[in-house]
């Protein structure tokens, strides 16, 4: 046996990366196409923009189709390729009012301005799996009607005319904390934790609004509502002056509505928001709960805007995890050196060896009683 | 409906219209005489989209848009075009053409028609997308009279 | 990623052809011709793949960092092509540092030609046009997971210690908020408890790598997961040390010649890792070792610096001071005899 | 000079303005602590008080009375609104302290026993660690001389010696209240200020708590605030008393005099009700 170094160098990472390629085009499949992955796998194009923070479509089609799949790796693939872009600016705050919105129900309000409009949904049919795709378009018979489109009151403009949401104080608009320019510092200002939430992984940001309503928490709101439509996105165009719009992006938003009594003479609701890139309506009702517990600013995990906001960014918790394939060989030999020292301090058997011989050393330490560890190293 | 001789009417519209539209109508201008000056170069750019919330009505930032600038001259005339994605042609058909509609450019009638064909294609889709969604809505008054 | 297979050397003088373009008015007959090349592959993407913005805010980052010796300045980490957690810190400070005049030497864990190391390596050399090396004493820029090379670094050489955990007293407090109030009030109280505690328990110190140390008499410094055999270089080096977290946005620094003491007791001394055993193929007996087990079941042990083990197999005598012009430069644990006296005091029911 | 001597001692609470005239509209005279103009509550105003080497000073009133704002603020656990405290150690306005100056007094010179078992203790650390901690702190930094020092607190405040590296929220109340004594005395301080010594104690429990601080106190000699509302704490270990109503000092003197021969009317009902 010789050198024990690893010698693995690029000529095999280029062929375990070839052997990935060939996954995509073995067989006798026709190659999808990214306009295909675009149009046919809308939703999970739009999850892995919103967890990509960044809105592309066509970009995230291809990231979806190189990473076969999988959509915490095409996310990452759109991240790592926003941090060669320059900003051009940002946009003009757009309104949620100015949404061409396509679904909208309200659970808080059965009459609400402009009806229950369920749009397209499958939350109200049986889950079976389908063998049979009808490929034809089933809309083609329907009698529709010429009305011309309209906006939608945000149901939050009706709890503010009942009283129930108090006008807010104006608010500085020009020193908007972007997360992706500055680290979070803590306690984070409320647009910075928006943010993150808005970026963070679907389902972490659903695992832990989740452990606010099954216990873990006191917000378990009631809806106002949940749309999905498009948003304008604005700019001061650079010639006119005037305001100027450039695209719209497909979004889904929610409002929770959670009463708050205590502390208040006048008791009226706290409000958590949710807006994601996307058809994403787990996302974004998830991100309302996490919004409204972390204002609670409670000891539960979901009411801690330091632990909701250290662990929800997929890029970080998927590479983190991932790391961990990496070799550790060095601190490894690390840890086995200090079990090794205290295993031999205690007359303990060498760490390989297995049992321990004799019945007691000292008996006047807790330590006997437990078997040494030596403090892993989360590296 | 929109102007497309008014320079923000005319962003608006290059930026919705399809590329190839766009492209071909810009290679009419480009016939090899009109001089072209790039200001901006047609590269991938981030547009960081701002949104008010409806609460507090803070701004914050939701996630950026790519989107592709461009900006000519053309018989002195400026013209600038943004659009979404990374779209380089499409950029720079559509800086081309605000530039020739700007300096009055012989393909500027032709240019602005086309702009606003463009649009009233894309208000039927729409039109149709708002009345498919209606035809969703429940109705609680008549439910009751419905057979199920 | 496939783009990078593509990458195509680029020269970090484009704002220099974006003037040309606008001196000149073109007379195009299509818009493809006003089209450049650009857009495929790596041939858009900027010198030394991060934006100058990006870099000066990072260089910003590292001279605050060498201000205030280990402090944990926190920056705007930018996404990288490489995942979170596998040196994306570390690759944004040696990116930014790096010109084309400089010398790239990676490791991971002891290596220059593991997985990742080869990989990060590929991405300076095809993005910032640097020579590469995997000889120590020929770099002038190293970045490295883990380890410290046995070959003692010269005040010409900066060493970008990749960092996963930033902070040394998240062994004690999960909450970074509460613990930057600790380090502003220098206040390290809560670990010195936890470490009387674990002497307590198991009679010394049980910490294997990633050894907390006290930097400059102020700051507590979480080294990165170096072996505690490579705490004691820190020490008044002659080289730079940067520590680099992508994750988490932060850079820190150990300037040359700043102190560095791992916390410990007077009577629990500080001790390195303890080898019984020489290299089996150059017989070192100063160096870190780690042990593999071959297919004979025989348990072996072997340099871990890959490199320095080459060099001594040739020359079993070559000094780790070899390239320098004094002899006995301090640099790790004393040698030969790593083992450090072992008294700790007695017990204490 | 005397160990400590506080004048003025005042502390404001709330999120307005003070008008001004907060300490006029407030105090014994007029019934209340909270300023009817700007809603300011005033915790503790123009406190003057005195220690002496040695000497144990009882600070009694009923809850609201601000008794612990005083003992916090001559803890240097909270900031004062106004003041001037001299004390022995300190070269100047022991108020105007900063942070790192409070944390070297509160290691050396100052102890606290919290109200609050939390705000003393950390409960995950060993009962012998919390102690060590305080040891930790001031630079101690020989482990078996910790060791030694952590077991003959343990003795001396009668905490059973073989708990001491079990985790402290294992520990009774009364162990967990005899802990934060061992942590206050750690470092030899010139003062101990007592919050509440007995609050959440079984009366038996109460007891022998105080009769080990006070054997401690007299062969340390060691001066000692104490703030309690209950009269028997005070009566048991104070040499003075001060007596606290709606943030002010309304009575004051020897402890056996304040007891039997109360001036005024609101200190005769405080120590009928108990009796």
């Amino acid at each position: 046996m010789g050198y024990v170094a690893v010698k693995a160098g690029e000529e095999v990472i280029r062929r375990a990366e070839d052997l990935f390629e060939k996954r995509r085009v073995d067989g006798e499949d026709e190659p999808v196409s990214v306009e295909q992955v675009e149009s046919q796998f809308s939703r999970l194009v739009g999850q892995v923009m919103s967890e990509g923070g960044l809105y592309a479509p066509k970009l995230a089609a291809r990231a979806v189709k190189q990473a076969q799949g999988d959509a915490a790796e095409a996310a990452f693939l759109l991240r790592a390729y926003r941090s060669t872009l320059e900003r051009y600016d940002d946009s003009l705050p757009s309104s949620p009012d100015a949404m061409f919105a396509t679904r909208r129900v309200s659970p808080a309000y059965k009459d609400v301005p402009g009806g229950q409009i369920l749009g397209a949904t499958k939350d109200y049919t049986q889950r079976l799996l389908d063998f049979e795709f009808d490929e034809s378009d089933p809309t083609d018979e329907w009698d529709l009607g010429d009305d011309e489109p309209e906006s939608l009151r945000n149901v939050m403009e009706v709890l503010r005319d009942e009283g129930l949401v108090s006008d807010p104080d104006p608010v500085d608009d020009t020193d908007v904390t972007d997360t992706t320019r500055e680290p979070v510092m803590f306690p984070a200002p409320r647009d910075a934790i928006l943010q993150e939430l808005a970026r963070g992984e679907t389902g972490a940001v659903t695992a832990l609004a989740y452990s606010a309503l099954r216990g873990y928490g006191q917000v378990h709101p009631t809806l106002g509502e949940v749309r999905v439509g498009s948003l304008p996105v604005e700019i001061e165009h650079p010639y006119t002056g005037e305001s100027a719009e450039v695209t719209s992006v497909e979004v889904t938003e929610s409002e929770s509505v959670v009463p708050v009594y205590a502390k208040r003479d006048d008791p009226q609701f706290s409000f958590g928001y949710g807006l994601v890139f996307g058809r994403n309506e787990r996302k974004a009702i998830g991100m309302t709960i996490l919004d409204a517990s972390i204002q609670l600013d409670g000891d539960e995990p979901a009411e801690d805007a330091e632990f909701v906001l250290d662990t929800v960014d997929g890029i970080d918790s998927f590479g983190f995890i991932e790391h961990l394939k990496l070799p550790h060989y060095v601190t490894f030999q690390s840890i086995l050196d200090r079990i090794r020292a205290i295993r031999e301090r205690k007359g303990l058997d060498p760490v390989d060896g297995g049992e321990r011989t004799d019945g007691d050393g000292g008996g006047d330490t807790p330590s006997d009683r437990e078997a040494p560890q030596a403090v892993s190293d989360d590296d | 409906m929109a102007d497309p001789t008014e320079r923000t009417d005319r962003f608006e519209l290059i930026a919705a219209c399809d590329a190839d539209t766009l492209v071909g109508l810009a290679d009419e201008v480009l016939d090899g005489e009109t001089p072209v000056r790039i200001l901006q170069e047609p590269k991938p750019q981030l547009l960081m989209h701002q949104v008010r919330e409806p609460v507090e009505r803070r701004p914050f930032n939701l996630g950026e848009v790519v989107v592709t600038a461009a900006e000519v001259t053309i018989a002195g005339e400026r013209g600038f075009a943004m659009v979404a994605g990374k779209a380089e042609s499409k950029a720079v058909s559509g800086a081309i053409l605000d530039a020739a509609v700007a300096a009055n450019h012989a393909t500027a009638d032709r240019i602005c028609e086309s702009l606003v064909d463009a649009e009233v294609d894309r208000d039927e889709t729409r039109r149709r997308q708002w009345n498919e969604s209606r035809a969703t809505t429940v109705a609680f008054e008549t439910m009751e009279d419905e057979d199920e | 990623m496939t783009d990078q297979t593509q990458m195509h050397e680029t020269s970090p003088t484009t704002e220099a052809t974006d003037n040309e373009q606008q001196e000149s008015a073109t007379t195009p007959t299509g818009v493809s011709d006003l089209l450049s090349e650009s857009g495929a592959g790596m041939a858009g993407y900027n010198y030394a793949y991060l934006d100058e913005h990006t870099k000066r805010e990072v260089r910003r980052g590292v001279l605050k960092a060498i201000s205030l010796p280990g402090h944990q300045v926190p920056f705007a980490s930018r996404e990288m092509p490489l995942a979170r957690g596998w040196g994306t810190g570390g690759i944004q400070a040696s990116l930014s540092l790096l010109g084309p005049a400089d010398t790239f030497k990676v490791i991971d864990q002891g290596s220059d030609e593991s997985v990742n190391a080869a990989n990060i390596r590929r991405l300076a050399k095809t993005t910032a046009d640097v020579e590469t090396t995997t000889d120590t004493t020929e770099a002038s820029v190293i970045q490295t997971r883990h380890r410290i090379p046995e070959e003692v670094l010269t005040d010409e050489q900066i060493l970008v210690l990749q960092v996963p955990t930033t902070d040394a007293l998240r062994r004690v407090d999960g909450s970074d908020d509460a613990n930057r109030r600790r380090h502003a009030h220098k206040n390290y109280s809560k670990m010195w408890v936890a470490l009387y505690e674990n002497v307590v328990k198991w009679d010394e110190i049980q910490i294997s790598a990633r050894y907390p140390a006290m930097v400059n008499g102020r700051y507590l410094m979480d080294p990165s997961p170096i072996p505690r055999w490579d705490t004691t270089k820190l020490n008044d080096a002659d080289s730079l040390f940067l520590f680099a977290a992508g994750r988490e946005a932060r850079i820190y620094a150990v300037p040359p010649h700043t102190d560095v003491e791992p916390l410990a007791f007077e009577d629990r001394s500080f001790q390195v890792e303890r080898f019984d055993e020489s290299c089996h193929r150059c017989g070192s007996t100063d160096t870190y070792l780690t042990e593999v087990t071959g297919d004979d079941g025989v348990t072996r042990y072997a340099c871990n610096d890959a490199s320095f083990c080459e060099k001594r197999a040739e020359h079993p005598d070559l000094s780790k001071d070899h390239h320098l012009d004094e002899d006995d430069v301090a640099w790790g644990p004393e040698t030969p005899d790593p083992i450090l006296s072992d008294e700790t005091g007695g017990e204490d029911a | 000079m005397s160990l400590l001597d506080a004048e003025n001692v005042t502390r404001f609470y709330g999120e307005f303005e003070p008008c001004g005239d907060c300490v006029d509209l407030t105090g014994p005279t007029h019934g209340r602590n909270q300023c009817p103009d700007c809603g300011t509550v005033v915790g503790c105003a123009d406190v003057d008080l005195d220690v002496e080497r040695g000497e144990v000073l009882g600070i009694v009133g009923e809850s609201g009375s601000g008794k612990s704002s005083l003992a916090e603020m001559l803890a240097l656990d909270l900031a004062a609104t106004a003041g001037n405290v001299e004390f022995a150690s300190y070269d100047g306005n022991l108020l105007d302290a900063n942070y790192e100056e409070r944390v070297d007094l509160r290691n050396t010179n100052v102890g606290m026993v919290h109200q609050h078992v939390r705000d003393g203790l950390n409960l995950e650390f060993t009962g012998g660690g919390n102690v060590a901690e305080s040891l930790l702190a001031a630079g101690w930094r020989n482990f078996d001389e910790i060791r030694a020092r952590v077991r003959d607190l343990f003795e001396e405040t009668e905490v059973p010696v073989d708990r001491m590296d079990d985790p402290t929220d294992t520990y009774s109340g009364g162990m967990q209240r005899r802990v934060q004594i061992a942590k206050a005395i750690a470092n030899d301080p010139e003062l101990v200020i007592l919050d509440e010594p007995t609050t959440g104690l079984d009366v038996s429990v109460q007891a022998r708590v105080l009769d080990m601080f006070r054997r401690i106190q007299r062969e340390q000699d060691v001066a000692t605030i104490v703030v309690s509302h209950d009269l028997g704490v005070v009566r048991l270990l104070a040499d003075r008393t001060v007596v606290m109503r709606h943030g002010r000092v309304i009575e004051s003197g020897l402890t056996d005099r304040v007891m039997e021969d109360p001036q005024r009317e609101y200190t005769q009902t405080l120590i009928n009700s108990v009796i």
